[in-house]
């Protein structure tokens, strides 16, 4: 039965462990560069579960005090997620910005296809 | 005086942090590059300080908000940091003034203003990865330093350049992601993210290994490996150091791999070496093993390359190799033999990428079939380039010397005689890759292409010179980079179980 | 009274929860891209209006009703315009709706495309 | 109880959203889709808000909202024009 | 007149939302609902089209009658979803639209949608486009009594 | 949904369904009581990101490539990571637990304090804009290199010269 | 001057006066005469400075000078002792003759880059002086390393495609033998003994057993690549490409010298010979020696190409040094100290006059040189001296450092090092004594070029007569060889 | 303005509701979910909509270029000079409690004052970005 309750009691990072494994299949797997910037950007969600599931307490509520509650799940995390979305969204931009810029020097945005133009070259 | 000297931690980020805040509002590139002097000049003198102060006195807090630390963030500069505070900030001090008409050259005009403001952005990551004394704020900065890294290799020349940049930036991002992952494990363990909090509470209670800090172990050290391009990791490095301007590539090949080091360093010695018992697990024999073999694979690969930056840059790969050997070594000889070569290694990077783009400057390639008899035409640029390339090989009397001797004592320390053999060998190959190069530059008649060529103008010419001539001054007086590493390494090895 | 609204929410919330599945099951079960629509629309509009008016009714008089029905507005104000905008950017892909009959012209109005046959610049 | 019901007749609607986002089978189904789920999500959010004893963030619904309209506007001009900025103005008049 | 409607109605949406009514919040509230009908102005948004005040009485007769056309309607597709041999029959057809103003078109054009059933694809002129998911949608459109209905609404200012 | 990601080839596909996920990430950050990322997670997922991605479309070829890379060494990374994390975090607290340790240092502090020391109930904002405020400084910094940094990159005046690089280079 | 003079002052003034000197020359780059003066005055100064350092340092004067503590362990530090002071001396004083001999050399046959090359031969000594004057084996390596990097210059100084070949050979050699055996082997007596000072007995005496003595003394012996000992010899014959100041600076002054001197060096003050004699390491290491000795003398025999054939000479000449410490008697070691100056005095004649051949003649072949003693006869006299030397035969220094070496190997009874001696006397008279004999006795070739005008340019003459007077000089006279000699093991 | 009737009217009648909606956001964040990174995205998303559905020109108009580009780094001046005023009344770098006569009023302006900056930052970065990847289609 143990073995059993710690299956029980840490499925919610499967989850996390699924996401992060798809997101960094699609990096290292896909050479399309917009593809890629996707599965960087699934890899780093999976991080906000990581970080915010524990956080969470049965029971608890939104860390927004108010006088009816007494259990509030846990804020840090929280605070660190919206640093880590607002890095990956400000990363996914400037990884857009040179996919344009690539795919106008190259005419292609596959990485495959540039690797053979540079080898070329 | 009195009311500056206890916000040194902090103003050592903020200013140029304010200095990219202006470099972003100015238009014009003379005034950009004001600013950015201005501020790489003062930076020295703010770390310089704080070095001091932490010889003398010990680690240095500063509370941000003057919320205490465990709840707000810390500022913490102990020898460490300040070592390598003191040692981005000179190499950022001393090739500033290159930067003005080298980056006018290959820099269009219109985006150079905002050049220097990646530029101070990317000086900002730095020395806040180096001042924090808090895990989240390091991946922050980290980030800031990252982003403004890929924008300046992006604005090279070349389209490569945008490649480079794009590789460079998913492979950072992996590494920092996993970062934060590994940190996440110690977060949850712990329930803090300050660093000596976090060192103080997982140190009585976990004694027996908990998987969670081994996994964090992992993801923390794949994670700064992939930033510090530690082999088989560093896929990235050779295209972004490449293709990047000559400058920039000077400037990253001595500060920002150098503080994915020091990441690691802090990690290993003053986090994870006090929670858990180091040695049983098998870090120190991974980390030994790719080091030694970045030593050699990426040696003998720079050995066949034919562009002078890439060649660098793989012996760049291999360098790194012996600073991360240094911290496998994890005693006191070999950990002093890493953190100089931190230093040692980023003053010759410095000098010879900046002779690189100094080359570039002139003659507008860094093809090695183009720089035959180079030497005759630009002595003083190659003389600097020469001194820097015996410093690499190790070669008694100049600083790489010195970092070899600690890192072999610190393997003879350890009975390793094969990795003693092995670290001198590695030296072999960097002959044979550099003597391809000096043959060339020295032993050819200079081609007609170069008939133009002369040495760069003296902005240029100075903080070459300075760097080459360090190179050789450290190879003899080390109290300044031996002396604090073997105090700084004395401190982090004195705290492991 | 209290009974009474109880019990009115109790229905709207059912009615909506029903209209919300079978827009849902309709955006499977139709055969192309316009019916879907639709079928989307049901969702959008009943679905999501006996939600609202259901929990309105829970929450009272207040804050959280005037949301409420700001979301209602909001839905009532974008959906059709999302579905208009859909519905054209289809046709302009050149993805025609399967028809069972074509009233257009048959109607006494000129015929028109309301593809305005504009290119992708 | 009935947000509980409510809610599981969301998720399964939800559910069925997906499967025709997934399945396509051109991109204007997956808009569709996306646009329901879209709504889903935030009759879900507000579902879940009363479960939970704090209904007042709806305004993240109304946040929600807001950007699926634009997501999905800007898909769909994309599609019209293949430009999100495209000028009427600047084009010659058919 | 426009303008200061736009900032009333702003400012009951402040209120509305705010939910805490400290002097600060309640005067950064008018501030932002004067400073939003700026940027409406600059943006060319506080005019009929974008502010209809015209048809403000209209609405309180006439969206209860579409609410109830919508789920007339609703109901009926509903059957149609639910049926098992999903008796659709898809029809495309023209309605001319006979409103004066461009806001009042749009309503016609959104109410069209908004009820289940049929959606207009295309405007050109007067004339809307309509897809219905059933043939009698269609022909009910065509019959013109919603066109009638919004005509009223937008004449009734 | 992340498979379906994985498989779609037209990345118009991939943009919208990578909307739909933000969304339904949102989502589960609600139900974990995470509002305010929730928030930004809808804000940036289905806002800014879709927008970005297809202006990006706009500009690049619009289909992925077929593959012609292997499979074995990326699917060992992911499984690899994967059975680490699955390894490392099953000794960790069970889901929801209030006595675990980020339960019961630091964060106690900011929920007690919070109003006391800040003025501000939403104890999200005071440790994201107070308590840790340097974090969010170095946030806005990040955010402030990324828009110079692309506007350094996609400004327009050196489209001609990139493109002459280019041609000369072929 | 001495009196004014510490003898620590002079030890700094011997090691900084080179370095000055290649400062001073590129000044002169535009005024050749100028920029030789300052060469000759250089050295010169330098031959005075160690001069006068002999009377104290015979008088039981061992200045020792500390100047700066790298890191702990590695100090740059200074010591005269006897056997630095007699390779100082050789050194020093063969630099003025060669530098004369450089004069004639490099203006006659018009050679390109004089500045540079005059630069990396002041750069040189100097680092030859600190080799010599060396206080621990540090300074001795960071020196030694400075000698590697300032010849390579020299040694390519053709710049065509054979000459940057033999460069190549040349530094990967010296410089990856230092690297790879030396370094390693610097550490591990660093970490063994726990200092790298010269100390008389050995610093490593009674800190370590036999095998890691044996390990140890390898990784010296191989690791000294100057030494030429095989089969780490082949940088040296292909080193011939330089002009040939540079091959005697090679041979004689500087490089190969440093090379024998170091293993002496490392027997006596690093490992010990009482401490190598009782561990029993003279049986291998002598026969590393005595085959070098036989093998190079067999292949010189076999070599036309008469800088060839003095190269493979030297191969052959130096491992009677090596020789001379394995045998571990006190007074082999002596003979081995007597046979570095006695060596360089003859090459250096033997160099020259190749060098003078080459000048006046434009020969290189040993075939070729039939008659030639006729048209060159103070070439061809010093040549016959140096040959002598070579050979080990009276009234030549060279007897000296041999019969001494034999002296030794017949105390000790290591009839193997007594047999080598002998055999190998014989093959240096086989590949000498023809050239002597065809040079004097056989008819010039009936093309006539024999019969053209006479020697070579005067300093080039001057020169090696000197060193040929030198070489009997010493043998007469060996009283300051001999004496530093005899000094170096004691204290 | 020849742009589609039921979009230019649909999005024309929220605009100003976007607009207000962001600035609720900004000001409440005290009290609920949101601050200056959410509202800035909306504020953003506002302008977006507007040059999607009236053309880029009415955008320019509001938000002009050279504007949104010097917010960028307004915002992080804001931010960043807040935390000086910390040392310059002889506290820490980001100490709050300087601000006002009471320390936790001075932590409330403090907060108030960097959300501001982070505002203006996102808003004005996140319109740089559209218009900048918008007009290199051009
Ligand atoms: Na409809
Ligand atoms: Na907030």
């Amino acid at each position: 039965m143990p073995a059993l309750s710690i299956i029980t009691d840490h499925y919610h990072y499967a989850i996390t462990v699924f996401l992060m494994m798809a997101g960094l299949y699609i990096v290292v797997a896909r050479g399309n560069m917009v593809k890629k910037l996707v599965g960087l950007s699934i890899f780093q969600t999976s991080v906000y579960l990581l970080y915010v599931e524990p956080g969470k307490i049965i029971g608890g509520t939104a860390p927004i005090l108010d006088p009816a509650f007494t259990v509030y799940s846990n804020p840090l995390p929280h605070v660190l997620m919206l640093t880590a979305i607002v890095v990956g969204v400000a990363t996914l931009a400037l990884g857009l910005a040179l996919v344009v810029r690539i795919n106008e020097a190259y005419g292609t945005i596959e990485e495959d296809e540039i690797f053979e133009m540079d080898r070329d070259t | 005086m009195n009311a500056v000297w206890p916000h040194l931690p902090i103003l050592q980020v903020v200013i140029p942090l304010f200095g990219a805040v202006l470099a972003g509002f100015l238009r014009r590139p003379g005034p950009a590059f004001a600013v950015a002097l201005v501020v790489s000049w003062l930076m020295p003198l703010i770390a310089g300080a704080m070095l001091w102060q932490a010889l003398a006195t010990g680690p240095i807090s500063y509370h941000i908000g003057s919320w205490p630390p465990p709840w707000g963030i810390e500022y913490r500069v102990d020898v460490l940091g300040g070592f390598v505070l003191v040692l981005v900030s000179t190499v950022g001090a001393v090739i500033m003034p290159f930067a003005r008409r080298s980056v006018a050259f290959e820099v269009e005009e219109a985006q150079q203003p905002w050049f220097y403001c990646m530029y101070l952005l990317c000086l900002t990551g730095l020395l806040g990865i180096v001042a924090t004394g808090d895990a989240f704020n390091a991946f922050v900065f980290l980030e800031v330093s990252s982003l403004s890294t890929y924008v300046l290799v992006a604005l090279g020349r070349d389209r490569r350049a945008l490649l480079a940049a794009f590789q460079y930036l998913i492979m950072g991002t992996i590494g920092a992601t996993f970062y934060i992952i590994g940190v996440g494990l110690l977060y949850l363990l712990t329930g803090t993210l300050n660093m000596v909090d976090m060192a103080a509470r997982l140190g009585p209670e976990w004694a027996g290994h908990s998987r969670a800090i081994v996994a964090a172990l992992a993801f923390i050290t794949v994670g700064v490996s992939l930033k510090l391009a530690l082999f088989p990791l560093h896929a990235w490095l050779p295209n972004a150091y490449a293709y990047a301007p000559s400058w920039v590539t000077a400037f990253l090949a001595a500060t920002a791999t150098k503080v994915a080091i020091y990441v690691l360093v802090r990690f290993f010695f003053s986090i994870f070496g006090i929670a858990i018992d180091f040695r049983d697990l098998p870090v120190a024999e991974i980390i030994l093993a790719l080091s030694v073999a970045a030593m050699f694979v990426a040696s003998l690969i720079a050995v066949f390359q034919t562009d002078l930056k890439r060649m660098l840059a793989y012996s760049s790969v291999a360098q790194i190799g012996y600073i991360t050997l240094g911290i496998g070594l994890a005693n006191q000889a070999g950990l002093t033999g890493g953190l100089v070569h931190v230093v040692n290694h980023a003053l010759m990077k410095a000098a010879l990428f900046l002779a690189v783009g100094a080359i570039f400057f002139r003659v507008r390639s860094v093809q090695l079939s183009d720089l035959a008899g180079i030497g005759r035409k630009m002595p003083i640029t190659m003389t600097a380039f020469t001194i820097a390339c015996l410093g690499l090989v190790g070669t008694p009397g100049t600083s790489g010397f010195i970092s070899k001797w600690y890192l072999a004592t610190g393997a003879f320390d350890k009975g390793w005689w094969l990795l003693v053999f092995l670290i001198v060998g590695s030296s072999l190959i960097a002959l044979v890759y550099v003597g391809r190069v000096l043959e060339v530059v020295w032993l050819r008649e200079p081609s007609a292409a170069l008939e133009n060529a002369s040495d760069p103008p003296l902005s240029m010419l100075l903080p070459l010179v300075v760097l080459a001539a360090a190179t050789v001054y450290f190879g003899f007086e080390t109290q300044w980079t031996a002396g604090i590493a073997g105090t700084a390494a004395k401190d982090l090895i004195g705290g492991l179980r | 009274m209290r009974l009474a609204v109880e019990i009115a929410s109790w229905g709207f919330m059912l009615l909506g929860s029903f209209f919300t599945l079978v827009g849902a099951f309709g955006l499977v079960r139709m055969p192309e891209v316009f019916t879907r629509m639709h079928a989307a629309s049901v969702t959008d509009t009943l679905g999501v209006g006996f939600l609202i008016f259901g929990m309105c009714l829970q929450a009272g008089f207040g804050l959280v009703s005037l949301k409420l029905l700001f979301l209602l507005a909001l839905f009532f104000f974008t959906a059709p315009v999302v579905t208009h905008a859909l519905a054209q950017a289809c046709l302009h892909e050149g993805i025609k709706p399967q028809l069972a009959e074509d009233r257009r012209g048959m109607t006494g109005a000129r015929p028109t495309d309301p593809d305005d046959g504009r290119q992708p610049s | 109880m009935m947000f509980a019901a409510a809610a599981a007749a969301i998720l399964v609607a939800l559910a069925l959203a997906i499967t025709r986002a997934i399945k396509g089978p051109t991109v204007f189904d997956r808009v569709l889709a996306g646009n329901s789920v879209g709504t889903l999500a935030i009759m879900l959010l507000a579902v879940v808000g009363f479960l939970t004893e704090r209904p007042e963030f709806l305004d993240i619904g109304l946040t929600y909202g807001l950007l699926n309209l634009i997501g999905t506007l800007s898909v769909l001009k994309f599609f019209r024009h293949g430009d999100l900025a495209y000028d009427v103005d600047s084009e010659p008049k058919s | 007149m426009r303008y200061v409607s736009l900032a009333g109605l702003l400012f009951a949406f402040w209120l509305a939302l705010s939910g805490h009514y400290t002097p600060m919040l309640v005067t950064a509230g008018v501030v932002c609902a004067v400073a939003c009908v700026f940027a409406a102005i600059r943006m060319r948004v506080a005019d009929p089209e974008g502010h209809p005040i015209e048809l403000f009485r209209g609405a309180i007769t006439y969206f209860p009658w579409l609410f109830w056309e919508i789920a007339k309607s609703g109901w009926s597709v509903t059957r149609v979803i639910l049926h098992p041999s999903l008796p659709i029959s898809p029809t495309m057809t023209v309605v001319r639209a006979s409103q004066k103003t461009a806001a009042g078109m749009a309503t016609y054009a959104n109410s069209i949608t908004l009820t289940p059933g049929t959606m207009t694809v295309g405007v050109s002129g007067d004339e809307f486009t309509i897809h219905a998911l059933v043939r009698d949608g269609a022909i009910d459109l065509e019959g013109g009594g919603m066109d009638r209905r919004v005509s009223q609404f937008e004449g009734a200012a | 949904m992340t498979i379906a990601i994985v498989r779609q080839r037209s990345l118009f596909g991939v943009v919208i369904l990578a909307s739909i996920y933000s969304f339904l990430m949102a989502s589960v950050l609600i139900v974990l009581d995470a509002v305010d990322v929730a928030m930004t997670e809808a804000s940036v997922g289905a806002g800014v990101s879709t927008v970005l991605l297809l202006a990006t479309l706009h500009l690049v070829k619009t289909t992925e490539m077929n593959q012609v890379r292997p499979h074995l060494l990326p699917l060992f990374v992911s499984l690899g990571t994967g059975a680490v994390l699955v390894w490392g975090t099953l000794v960790l607290p069970p889901f929801g637990t209030p006595d675990a340790a980020i339960h019961k240092h630091v964060a106690p502090r900011y929920l007690a304090d919070s109003i006391k020391e800040t003025n501000v109930p939403n104890v999200v904002t005071s440790v994201l804009a107070d308590y840790r405020g340097y974090d969010t400084l170095g946030e806005t910094t990040v955010i402030f290199t990324a828009g110079i940094g692309v506007m350094l990159l996609l400004r327009k005046a050196r489209r001609r010269n990139r493109r002459d690089d280019a041609e000369t280079s072929q | 001057m001495t009196a004014a003079l510490s003898t620590q002052s002079l030890v700094i003034l011997a090691v900084l006066t080179p370095f000055v000197g290649a400062l001073l020359i590129p000044l002169f780059h535009r005024s050749p005469n100028l920029r030789e003066t300052v060469t000759l005055v250089t050295a010169g100064t330098l031959c005075l400075v160690t001069f006068s350092l002999v009377g104290p340092v015979l008088d039981g004067a061992r200045p020792e000078l500390q100047i700066l503590r790298i890191v702990p362990g590695l100090d740059l530090a200074f010591k005269v002792e006897p056997l630095g002071m007699l390779f100082a001396l050789v050194a020093a004083s063969l630099w003025v003759v060669n530098s004369v001999y450089s004069i004639g050399y490099m203006r006659a046959n018009d050679e390109p880059r004089q500045t540079t090359f005059y630069v990396c031969f002041a750069i040189a000594l100097g680092s030859t002086i600190g080799i010599a004057f060396a206080g621990n084996l540090f300074t001795l390596f960071l020196f030694y390393e400075a000698l590697t990097l300032s010849t390579y210059p020299l040694v390519t100084h053709k710049r065509n495609a054979e000459a940057v070949r033999a460069g190549r050979i040349y530094l990967l050699l010296l410089l990856g033998t230092s690297l790879l055996l030396l370094l390693p082997a610097m550490i591990a007596t660093w970490a063994i003994a726990g200092t790298l000072d010269f100390t008389p007995g050995g610093i490593l005496a009674g800190k370590a057993g036999a095998p890691v003595i044996a390990v140890l003394l390898a990784l010296y012996v191989f690791g000294i690549g100057k030494a030429a000992v095989m089969p780490l010899h082949f940088w040296l014959p292909a080193a011939m490409v330089a002009p040939t100041p540079v091959s005697a600076l090679l041979h004689a002054v500087a490089v190969v010298k440093a090379g024998v001197f170091t293993v002496v060096k490392v027997a006596v003050f690093v490992f010990g010979v009482d401490n190598l004699a009782s561990l029993g390491q003279s049986a291998w290491l002598t026969a590393v020696a005595a085959t070098t000795v036989i093998v190079a003398s067999i292949v010189a025999l076999r070599q036309d190409n008469l800088k060839r054939r003095l190269a493979y000479s030297t191969i052959s000449q130096l491992s009677y040094v090596v020789l001379g410490v394995a045998i571990l008697a006190p007074i082999s070691l002596t003979g081995a100290a007597m046979h570095i100056a006695a060596h360089a005095f003859s090459k250096i004649t033997l160099f020259f006059a190749a060098g003078s051949i080459y000048t006046g003649a434009h020969l290189t072949e040993v075939s070729q040189l039939d008659g030639i003693g006729r048209r060159m006869p103070w070439t061809m006299a010093a040549f016959t001296i140096g040959a002598l030397g070579m050979i080990g035969i009276p009234p030549t220094a060279g007897f000296l450092g041999k019969w001494f070496i034999l002296t030794g190997a017949m105390q000790t009874a290591n009839w193997l090092a007594v047999s080598v001696i002998v055999a190998s006397t014989l093959l240096n008279a086989g590949y000498f004594l023809p050239i002597v004999f065809r040079a004097f006795f056989r008819e010039p070739p009936g093309d006539g070029h024999g019969t053209k005008s006479g020697e070579a340019p005067w300093p080039m003459v001057l020169a090696l007569t000197t060193t040929a007077a030198g070489s009997m000089l010493m043998f007469f006279l060996p009283g300051i060889p001999y004496a530093l000699a005899t000094l170096m093991m004691g204290r | 303005m020849s742009y589609d009737l039921v979009l230019r009217v649909g999005t024309k009648l929220i605009l100003p509701f976007i607009l207000l909606f962001a600035l609720y956001v900004q000001f409440h964040g005290d009290y609920g979910p949101g601050g200056g990174f959410q509202a800035g995205v909306i504020a953003a998303s506002m302008v977006i909509l507007l040059a999607i559905t009236c053309g880029l020109d009415l955008a320019h108009r509001i938000a002009p270029q050279a504007m949104v580009q010097r917010m960028v780094p307004l915002g992080v001046l804001i931010y960043a000079g807040t935390g000086v005023a910390g040392i310059l009344m002889g506290k820490n770098y980001l100490d709050y409690s300087v601000l006002a006569q009471n320390s936790a009023s001075g932590h409330e302006l403090g907060i108030f004052l960097v959300e501001a900056g982070v505002l203006i930052t996102v808003a004005g970065t996140m319109t740089s970005l559209f218009y900048a990847f918008v007009e290199r289609g051009r």
